[in-house]
């Protein structure tokens, strides 16, 4: 960050006050209050959050799940909560650890297999679920982070999934319009982040969390590594900082493996 | 009559150099292992990668890399990563050039239904309706009948659909099929099936010669 | 009266600690050399960076990293690239804290015209209407009349209007300007001016008790 | 690239012939016929190009442009071109050469100024020009890279811009209808990629590039650099192979600086 210092007001440029480069140094931190966006756990980054509210959760199956925001929400015991996730963990582990505390009023996914404590509160009509085609949850993710109210996709034209719901022709083809999401909260895992909150991801562990860490009204991000502002590339940024207001670091992290597939030696 | 891996190694014939491939959970995950030595084919998954590799060697899973039927696998060399919005555009868009899925019924209008049985707990269509809604060349691979003996090719869907007049070609133990404007078409006969049986099995309008080839694999 | 510096710096009093600001080109630029000490802004520059610094020190230019206004400039410890269509997304979402901008015209209902001048080879809007239309918290940074002397705050725009009533304070040579329902309201005076010149030079509706202080810079 | 070998095709998983990791290793090409992006030159990448095509051409002033294909295109000679592009060059570099040999008829950029020979030919009325919002620009090449037909914006509203437009309240708020743009090729420059496509911008060299390359029916990519498949890693990938299906490597880009700027010692 920088500290500007108006030595010479009226020079024709930029002044900056020593002659050192800061292109990509990461050495140099100049300011001695930075901007605190670190908070000390994820109870600390998530004392605010009240139940009712609506809550944004990355990942894709058990593979890239804030599964220290996670822990932290069940021990604050808020409820009555709606969750946009992809999926709905598995009983014991993931957003399935919140279903058995019974905390999740709705769940908005694509997929919500693999969770029998799910399927009971479903049917004897606790919770609610409203079921949405994966890529419509992505883009209805990535136009609230983009500032798009709305966004028009063929997916699920002339199914259920279109009931009720505005459709439109562009080009001979029919298109559902669909909303972008609002959420009081993203909670999203990422595997580096700056403190300015800068974020990076790891292989298919990124999946929905930059979208989600874009689209919250507050955006908390536990990550595995916390670095200095400068040692993550600034090419390689796959969320800007500016989206990011919490950042938690994780420790242990699980990291349960949902389908552990291994290759057949040749016999 | 073929079996899993004979349907799979049918649809592997769809394959030219240079494709890029979503393959769905099951038999369409099958099809990678015939992908024709020497030829360059990526596969995506919708999840967030292009170019997903074999399963890993034990010891090796990483919990951060599965694919879409959420298990552990490897990259190859030249893969990207990316994140979900992403992956469903490069499929919106059409740059996908072959995807295979499974189906409980396929219509002799190319609709399908593979995503909820009314009565059963629905577990949700994950990508299943992005894909078929967007994708150019859809391949369906299933078992020419469900378990009570019914055919899952038919004149329409009884089950709540997942796409509409979307799927391109059919392959089941019994044959490989396309679609005309009366409805299904035979192209090709299983290995000692009959164009009778196969009709008798279709219940779906079909187009039949009665002298379609058995299935080659060249 | 302000110089060009005076009218930035009595700007730069409108940021806050941890602030992301997009400042135009001209007066607002100059903005950048006002932020205190020990502050942390980071600036957001349109064509897809966040953090960044300040001009190279000659030699060290680099044709790849420049800002909005095709300048070389440099980075900061912790900045970020990304396409355009990320950098107006952060825009239309609401996350830049302060923009600061140019105009030619304001309009006493925060209306802004600052892209097109009739009979003029027009140039383009670039990136400024979509700044108007999005950010929470837009500073206009003008002189207060024209070089015919004529009012830039006006009870509406005459020239082709950038965007809607969006406007929040406006920054002249002659003082700081707020907005109530009637029109522009008269928050500060510049050093030795008189709230009867201001009045006189603009065009608009302007509340002013005739009590408004003079610009402290603190 | 892989090549699987079904010798084993009733086992329980996917079979690799051999033991080796192939996990981000670059050392490694199995495939002795590899699927061709590259082209000799960018005369040959875009020899197929007719007279009349809409072209998007990447770039933000002349940062990020690609200028070797530029080049190839005033050599060939095509003529009545709609060019997409945020700027128009200046007069004897970027699009600028372009319009000295009167090969563009239609414009569609955010701004154009800078570029004399572009005015004469405006006033001239030889030349069409539609000038869009950045912001729009930027979402109108990202929605036809993700198969959106429209996005919904606010930029333009009651403006000129919005003239002729489907406008649309959502949330108290007014929107304009943008259609997602159609170009026959887009001509983008990345500062690395692999023979799959995989592409990497440097620094606000980005910009309109990694759209651009994602809208193309055919996109045409020159680079600095050509890398080995695995030399990138795949996490920091800004545009995947599969969007692109021309590459070009170029050799001693010219670079030029629209406005060098420099910082002023302290005196």
């Amino acid at each position: 960050m920088h500290r500007w210092r108006p030595e010479d007001p009226d020079g024709p440029g930029w002044i900056w006050p020593d002659g050192a480069s800061y292109f990509w140094d990461s050495t140099r931190n100049l300011n001695p209050n930075p901007v605190n966006k670190i908070y000390a756990d994820a109870d600390a980054a998530l004392a605010d959050i009240q139940d009712g509210a609506t809550l944004m959760l990355g990942g894709f199956g058990l593979c890239g799940i804030p599964e220290h925001c996670i822990a932290a929400l069940v021990r604050k015991g808020v409820r009555d909560l709606t969750c946009i996730s992809n999926n709905a963990g598995v009983d014991d582990f993931g957003i399935g650890l919140m279903l058995q505390a019974r905390q999740v009023r709705k769940m908005i996914s694509s997929y919500v297999g693999e969770n029998a404590e799910f399927e009971r509160q479903l049917l004897s009509g606790e919770l609610e679920v409203e079921l949405i085609p994966q890529g419509t949850l992505a883009t209805r993710c990535m136009a609230a982070g983009y500032g798009m109210p709305a966004i028009y996709t063929p997916a699920g034209v002339g199914t259920e999934v279109a009931e009720g719901k505005e459709s439109r022709e562009f080009g001979g083809k029919t298109y559902l319009l669909e909303m972008a999401f609002e959420a009081d909260y993203a909670l999203v895992k990422a595997w580096k982040a700056d403190r300015m909150g800068n974020l990076v991801f790891k292989a298919t562990a990124r999946n929905f969390n930059p979208l989600m860490a874009m689209a919250g009204k507050i955006t908390v991000a536990e990550v595995e590594e916390l670095v200095e502002p400068g040692d993550l590339d600034p090419n390689t940024i796959h969320v800007p900082g500016i989206y990011v207001q919490r950042i938690v670091l994780g420790t242990q992290y699980e990291k349960r493996i949902e389908q552990r597939t291994i290759r057949t030696p040749l016999s | 009559m073929l079996d899993k891996n004979g349907i799979a190694r049918t649809i592997a014939r769809e394959l030219k150099d240079g494709y890029y491939v979503n393959l769905g959970i099951g038999i369409p995950t099958l099809v990678a292992n015939f992908i024709p030595s020497g030829m360059e084919v990526q596969l995506q998954s919708e999840n967030g990668l292009l170019g997903m590799g074999p399963f890993p060697w034990e010891g090796s899973e990483d919990p951060d890399l599965i694919n879409a039927g959420k298990q552990t696998i490897t990259t190859l060399p030249g893969s990207s990563f990316f994140d979900s919005a992403m992956s469903f555009g490069m499929i919106r868009s059409g740059k996908v050039d072959l995807t295979v899925l499974g189906a409980m019924e396929v219509a002799q209008n190319g609709d399908i239904a593979n995503w909820k049985i009314p009565g059963k707990m629905v577990k949700g269509m994950g990508g299943a309706m992005d894909l078929v809604a967007s994708a150019r060349n859809i391949v369906v691979a299933m078992q020419h009948v469900n378990k009570a003996g019914e055919s899952k090719l038919l004149p329409r869907c009884t089950l709540p659909i997942t796409g509409l007049a979307c799927v391109r070609k059919v392959v089941t133990e019994l044959g490989v099929f396309g679609f005309d404007q009366e409805g299904f078409v035979l192209l090709e006969r299983a290995p000692g099936v009959t164009c009778d049986y196969i009709r008798d099995k279709t219940w779906g309008h079909l187009s039949s010669t009665g002298q379609e080839p058995e299935i080659q694999w060249g």
